[in-house]
């Protein structure tokens, strides 16, 4: 397996977490990055603050596959706690690095694997003075070692370590860098380096960042003009608002007074932050809050009052793994249905699924389009994989020609010309009535209840007035199927068989098309972008005789949802599922699909 | 609330306020509430202190949660912007509003259930943020619209109409306010409308949160003997406090005016709030120092003791800096900045992602 | 239309709600009940509580029919804001009968139908002395003038009095009747009395009841063994913890001490009420909550919780209009997809749905037997029309050989036995692991988590060991299909079409399969009992060409169910919805059917 | 708790306790928290409490919340039941499995995150129950898993590690309970075991809710200057408070022992409980008198305005009637009273039809 392969590989670092070792591992990614070469990382850590094992992966692919491996050539173990497992798991022929200033059973050892034991905490002491300084370079020593092993350029290395530290922590910088010289040149000096898996240099990313989706969609709320954010810390959504926050700092104070132009406020908990989302919207900001799996659960109540009473608002659900508590600090795909239908009642929501930080921003920024023009709550659908780690995308671009879409708004001088205004009252026909913003007319003031309505805004306890209403938001939520996001299709032609996505599968499942198709077999491919379905959606499923729906959760939700939003038939869809918390990789779906088509070994469900 | 800055014409035989509308020109959508319940009183005295105070309807916004008393939004200022939102939790839905357009007047009503049971977390983030909301509680004591279940504001012993007691400890508005460090705190009576008048308009024109806690019988379910949220109860008890001279605001001079000492100037104590209006308090108890916080709530404490129902502006923090002042917002509201102001645009972008590489 | 008929016309009181006219209502009610005729009775009521239109329709049908119908043959119009439009409803021919003491606007009079002009208040003010006896006492008096014209038998409503006010009462007894009579007399003397509409004595009731869901939900709460019930008031809920509370008090007092053996605890909100159920669920006891949409949709992250930790508790949701809070009084089925999909991640919960009061009795029971079988938060599913309206049921029985089915605890003796005790392992393969009471003995102790663990019971975060718990988890919960109450169904030969329902609208699919059958057609009827579907339910609709779903709600929410959980085509389920917050009567149904089957005038559409 | 009567061995030199138990039996898992988090501390003196008293651990139910100190029932006790319920919401837990089984010893821990936000509501709602529970609230200022975000009993003009100042009023825990009709309300730092353990063995024999709010330092993002949860700064004025003779009890008595009178008698203040132990004051200042709640308040209101941290058993009331007792509940644990008690039978069905005609 481990075979000479230049950039095109993946090595994993085990650590434990609280020691520093995560600027370690962004350095690596980092300098990788800026080699030129296509790299994504994966953060694998514990929800817990100090002390537990954690792992950094870091996959280089030449042919710009992102997806996570689950086969990895080389492990860094540094946490002894972990040893057993990171050994089992690495490929035949892979080389384990180790800290060999303590032995290592020789019960752990593995016979077809390579064991690099470089004595980093030894070095450490005798080369740095303080305890924290020996403790923190031990971590970047290793930095060192994996430079030489893989020919991480060291002048970018430096470079790096030169930018973050600036001139005013030339000492952090000195030290650092010292380390990693330690780390190299012990390596260099035992070890035959560089190994058969091997870094080299390209020029890929030129147009490229390496940023997560939290950070990205943070600042599309900044691009989009949003003003309000409330939220209630929970992970893996919490860096969102950290991130619009720091951005708000940077580009959101008043040049003259230093005054904020926005209100972010850390609210008591989810269902305050939703409150303040839908209070703010009301009152005519763009608004927004932040969640996970549990906060939406807690939100349902506002969320229907939102639907019915008509308020934009916007709502981040970083996805974790269910149900409950479940794993905060795994990937997961669980809320889609409870997006889609979120309260009692009849209820339907518009929601996004970006699949990449780059679609984090663009579908930020969409949201609040939408969520005005359509007048009701719009979800965007995030998930720990895709906010938390980092991912190379191209940068972000911003055209100055866009204007925020408010929707259909009378301002102070529409409300002048008009007789009466009826807040609910669908007078052009396309199910979206007309809003106003309190404060700025005097015609515009209206009367907003989350119970019975009638058409003229008042309150109602008929079934013909509540009809009207009720049926024209049906009717409103379903026309803004043709305004979400299109899908992503590639299309062979001939292809029976299509394969269908959403999100952070995207790049698992267009890896794994390339071995699909290695047979001559023709498949095509559909990420889905947005809630309602588009006419293209239907279109493409009822183009294929079997449509195999790939998705992170155990219960099929984005088939389900298909299945009932579209005309499509219940046998032209199959199902492909991963939810064990990790991301998903190419190995899955290429197993899972072979096994829905009968094809070769059933050994490895679909659930692995 | 920082915006507001009219003064008011007051020659009592006048109809009109200062923007020429009358009394009239506040009034709601017809009460469907009982014939007799509080709460329609405290309409009244809504009413009567927008009107004086020359709030312009469409500036102002009302929201409430789900219960008899948050029905109140829609019987007072038709041409305002209502917001009845769900049980419990109008604080975040006017945080909101606040946060987005601090220019507006906010009026928030509830009841006795809807602020100690399922609001009150909300209820006392609020007080935390010092949000710039008026927050009346029409306080009786029972879940009015859900037939007379007993509310957390029920004191021990209380019986409901079976005759029924109470066996757990209210909680105070007055008291709960007090502890969380809010910058304003009232309690009144929903029929003493002299009282209750200018405690309304001096907590509109408060910089901060101000918490009202209005005694409003529910005569359905909670206006019998043995209830000590009755009218007969307060009014009993009530006028107690009133009789050992007691602190009650009973004139709110606003900005414009000259402050008329028609009472002995040992009787009167003036504080002055942020927009420059004077709170003057009458019949206080000698020593009673409506700035001083704890002080303020070793007094209600006292009287509680006693069994009386201690009305009046209880509390007032001249120093009050709201919620906006505390974010170090800007002056406009924030929903109304130009785009521009709020969108870095292409070249900061391309700066900024120099940072990610 | 009002052509003579006896015993099979229906008719409603529009009076002012909070002034009486409720026990006159109910006193009418009953006495036709006592008559032995079969009849029901609807409360169509505003959301207030005192001064506002509020109507109380009562259909006697001899053929035993029970659905509510939009058309009436006699109004009682005793409220003066509200004559238009019951004018406006009384079916051609038919009589209104109103308080003459006024008279009434011309305008207001239809040619076709019959006025009926009694001076109720006149002849209370010429002979009752105080003001409050006048007005309650005009309510009354209308009871006799019904009592004249329908030929309600008099005898029979002095003994319902009598039964009422007993012996210590005597002057409320007699002043009640003495209104009546005032109203008998006049009519008699002014009026061709009886109508062509009347009553006559039968003997179909001496085996049945009057009763509301609401009442014998509680009543089976009790006669389950709960022990812990949590609730927040809230419309249409609040009265079937109010009648749980009354039947402690008789049945649940210690004989002794007079203490209670139940703890009924008011929450401070829906969350507090779930956290209770669910935490006295997992110390022991039966518990259970009841509340409405908006409670659901605020219980979603507890409902998560119990059905990952896996712990027994029932919920009551009394549906009502939604969305948000909607028209709280009046019924809908809107949150049926809601309840079996509650919270956030993968999960799926059980569900009950009875059709009636008896139902209410019985499922409350069975709620609490699925709970401990299947070690998870069930729900039964009833409405404001089941509720809180009155129906007429076969007498509640009660077998003395039921044991609760506590499902698989291991008792002190059980644990003794064992070596070690796991809490979330899977013995004996059925996908349910044993529990234990906490307290109960030192073996039994565990620890009970939301957030990722595995079969041993211990916290994880590994993939694994994640997997082979939620997957047991759907495991079980789909096998208690075959546990829930199995659909009722009723078969003719040959029938293509099937008629599926739930819940309430049981009364009128029924009634309406009359008339759908009289031109010869045959239609095949099952109305569902329970989620996760039984095997019944696919074979009754794998075996229809066409299964035709009725439902009360916008959103097709059973047929989404019926096509998300069983393998029926999408192409063989239609639908018909009827949703306006008023009980679904035959007419509906029918036209309904019609249209979908292109039969007849398509102008009335299934949303009336 | 009601129904533990066992007298506890207390020769010091004794390892096991009444049980035949050594505080080992006590433990629990490996902590996953930060080293010195004084969540850990805390443990320990949980560990020492309920080997004192000599608990059954299988007859004690912990319970708790979501955050790093509502992991602690995890590290304590393996041999009792753990549930590690929502965020926020363990009081209402609690609540339900106590109303099913009065017999256990129920311990909440919880953090001031969970229980001063988006638990407020509960917290409250529990007081006002009296619900039978140590409610140990492990405050550090700070969301510590969600990574150092203030929470709200973050002082005003503490900072964050950057150097934010908080602008929100802080809530007191203890403050709130006072003020809410709590019956046991105490204060007591993780740094000192000695003055802790007694108030959790007094707070779990209390016979209703016993709030401990525990000032617990985060070393990970509360632990710097400019915090006034840190280790140094409750030292520092948790010190002076101590100093000025305030109170703190410092031995728990029960039933089973004669009261040793070792300090002057004077100086000790003895409080009885309702299973007869004894609650020692010492230390107290003169006229303080621990059963008397406003003057609780105001003492505690008096130190915080100079900055003290007042530590020690700050309130009880020894006549408090726990939630069973408000609801009369019977004696045995409702969950297993035999169905013959609980179900009325066919006879009283039949007989109960007749009202239904
Ligand atoms: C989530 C939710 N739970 C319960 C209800 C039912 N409900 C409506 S009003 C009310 C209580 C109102 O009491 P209070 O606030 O004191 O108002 P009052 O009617 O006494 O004026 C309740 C429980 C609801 N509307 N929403
Ligand atoms: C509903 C919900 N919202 C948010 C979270 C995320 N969360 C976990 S712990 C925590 C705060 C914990 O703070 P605290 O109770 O003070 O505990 P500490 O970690 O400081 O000991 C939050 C917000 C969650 N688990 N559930
Ligand atoms: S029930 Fe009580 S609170 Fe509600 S309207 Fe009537 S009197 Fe007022
Ligand atoms: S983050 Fe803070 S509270 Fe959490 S374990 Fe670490 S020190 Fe303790
Ligand atoms: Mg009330
Ligand atoms: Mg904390």
């Amino acid at each position: 397996m481990t075979t000479a392969r230049v950039n095109d590989f993946a090595f994993k670092i085990g650590t434990v977490n609280g020691t520093g070792s995560a600027s370690a591992n962004g350095l690596i990614m980092q300098s990788i990055f800026r080699m030129g070469i296509p790299v994504s990382g994966k953060n694998v850590f514990p929800s817990n603050i100090q002390g537990l094992p954690t792992w950094y992966e870091i996959r280089v692919s030449a042919s710009g596959h992102v997806a996570r491996t689950p086969i990895f050539d080389l492990i860094v173990a540094m946490n002894p706690a972990t040893y057993a497992r990171d050994i089992e798991e690495l490929a035949p022929g892979g080389w384990l690095l180790y800290d060999s200033s303590w032995p290592m059973a020789d019960t752990l050892k593995r016979d077809d694997i390579n064991f690099i034991g470089v004595p980093l905490a030894e070095m450490c002491v005798s080369n740095f003075e303080k305890p924290r300084e020996r403790i923190l370079m031990k971590n970047i020593a290793y930095t060192g070692v994996l430079a030489a092993l893989l020919e991480i350029d060291l002048d970018v290395v430096r470079t790096l370590l030169e930018e973050t530290f600036g001139e005013t922590k030339k000492h952090l910088l000195d030290s650092n860098f010292k380390s990693i010289r330690l780390g190299y040149d012990y390596a260099t000096e035992h070890f035959d380096c560089p190994l058969p898996i091997r870094l080299e240099a390209m020029s890929e990313n030129d147009d490229a960042i390496i940023i997560d989706g939290n950070t990205a969609a943070g600042l599309g709320c900044v691009y989009a003009g949003a003003t309000v954010a409330a939220w209630y810390p929970i992970t893996p959504s919490t860096s969102l608002v950290d991130a619009f926050t720091a951005f708000c700092a940077r580009f959101r104070k008043d040049p003259e007074t230093g005054r904020a132009r926005t209100a972010i406020i850390q609210a008591e908990d989810e269902l305050a932050a939703a409150g303040i989302t839908i209070g703010a919207g009301w009152a005519g900001a763009r608004s927004f809050t932040a969640t996970s799996g549990p906060g939406i659960a807690l939100m349902g109540e506002f969320l229907g009052l939102a639907y019915y009473a008509e308020v934009p608002s916007v709502f981040f659900d970083i996805e974790r793994v269910g149900p409950s508590t479940g794993m905060p600090t795994r990937t997961q795909q669980g809320d889609i249905l409870l997006l889609a239908y979120a309260s009692h009642g009849d209820t339907k929501h518009i929601v996004l699924f970006p699949a990449d930080p780059a679609e984090c921003f663009e579908f930020s920024v969409k949201a609040f389009d939408l969520a005005e023009r359509f007048q009701t709550p719009v979800f965007v659908m995030s998930d720990l994989d895709i906010g938390m780690n980092d991912w190379v995308v191209p940068k972000l671009e911003w055209d100055d020609e866009y204007t925020p879409d408010r929707g259909k708004v009378l301002d102070a001088d529409d409300l002048e010309k008009i007789e009466k205004f009826y807040r609910y009252l669908d007078v052009d026909g396309d199910g979206i009535p007309y809003r106003t913003i309190p404060g700025v007319h005097p015609k515009g003031a209206y009367f907003t209840r989350g119970s019975g309505h009638t058409k003229w805004g008042t309150y109602t306890e008929d079934s013909e007035e509540y009809l009207e209403v009720v049926d024209r938001l049906l009717e409103k939520i379903d026309s803004a199927g043709a305004h979400v996001p299109s899908p992503k299709i590639r299309s062979r032609p001939d292809a029976k068989i299509g394969l269908v996505t959403l999100g952070g599968c995207d790049g698992a499942v267009r890896e794994a098309l390339g071995t699909l198709e290695a047979d001559g077999s023709r498949y095509d491919f559909m990420r889905i972008r947005g809630f309602p379905f588009s006419e293209e959606v239907t279109t493409f499923l009822e183009s294929h005789e079997l449509n195999i729906v790939i998705e992170q959760n155990r219960d099929a939700q984005l088939l389900s949802l298909l299945t009932l939003e579209t005309p499509i038939a219940k046998d032209r869809l199959a199902s492909v599922r991963v939810y064990g918390g990790l991301p998903m990789s190419a190995h899955h779906v290429i197993t899972g699909v072979h096994e829905r088509l009968g094809i070769g070994a059933q050994a490895e469900g679909a659930r692995a | 609330m920082s915006h507001i800055t009219k003064p008011r014409v007051v020659h009592p035989a006048l109809e009109k306020n200062a923007l020429g509308l009358t009394r009239r020109d506040y009034e709601g959508r017809m009460s469907t509430l009982c014939a007799g319940c509080g709460h329609d009183s405290v309409t009244a005295a809504l009413i009567e202190a927008v009107w004086r105070l020359d709030v312009e309807p469409h500036r102002a916004a009302k929201l409430s949660g789900i219960g008899c008393s948050s029905k109140t939004p829609a019987y007072f200022m038709s041409d305002s912007h209502g917001f009845n939102s769900v049980h419990g939790r109008m604080p975040s839905v006017a945080a909101g509003a606040n946060a987005a357009n601090r220019d507006l007047t906010y009026i928030g009503i509830s009841g006795d259930g809807d602020s100690l049971s399922i609001g009150l977390g909300q209820l006392c983030h609020a007080i935390r943020r010092n949000l710039d909301l008026l927050y009346l509680i029409e306080n009786n004591g029972v879940y009015g619209l859900t037939k007379g279940q007993f509310s957390a504001s029920a004191d021990i012993g209380s019986t409901t109409k079976r005759g029924v007691p109470n066996e757990q400890p209210p909680i105070d508005p007055v008291l709960l306010a007090l502890t969380l460090g809010a910058t304003f705190v009232a309690r009144s009576f929903s029929g003493d409308k002299e009282q209750l008048v200018p405690i309304i308009e001096a907590a509109i024109r408060h910089d901060g949160f101000a918490l009202v806690d209005v005694i409003s019988p529910c005569v359905t379910f909670n206006d019998h003997v043995g209830s000590t949220k009755s009218y007969a109860h307060t009014r009993e008890h009530y006028r107690e406090v009133t009789e050992t001279a007691f602190m009650t605001p009973t004139d709110f001079v606003p900005l414009a005016e000259e402050i008329t000492a028609d009472i002995g100037a040992g009787q009167a104590r003036d504080v002055k709030m942020h927009d420059g209006s004077v709170v003057r308090f009458r019949r206080v108890a000698e020593d009673y120092d409506p700035t001083d916080r704890d002080g303020a709530d070793a007094y209600v404490r006292e009287r509680i003791r006693e069994g009386e129902v201690v009305t009046g502006l209880l509390f007032i923090d001249p120093d009050s800096r709201d919620h906006h002042a505390v974010m170090n917002t800007v002056e406009e509201p924030l929903w109304d900045l130009p785009f521009e102001d709020l969108c870095p645009g292409s070249d900061a972008m391309e700066a900024l992602m120099s940072n990610y590489r």
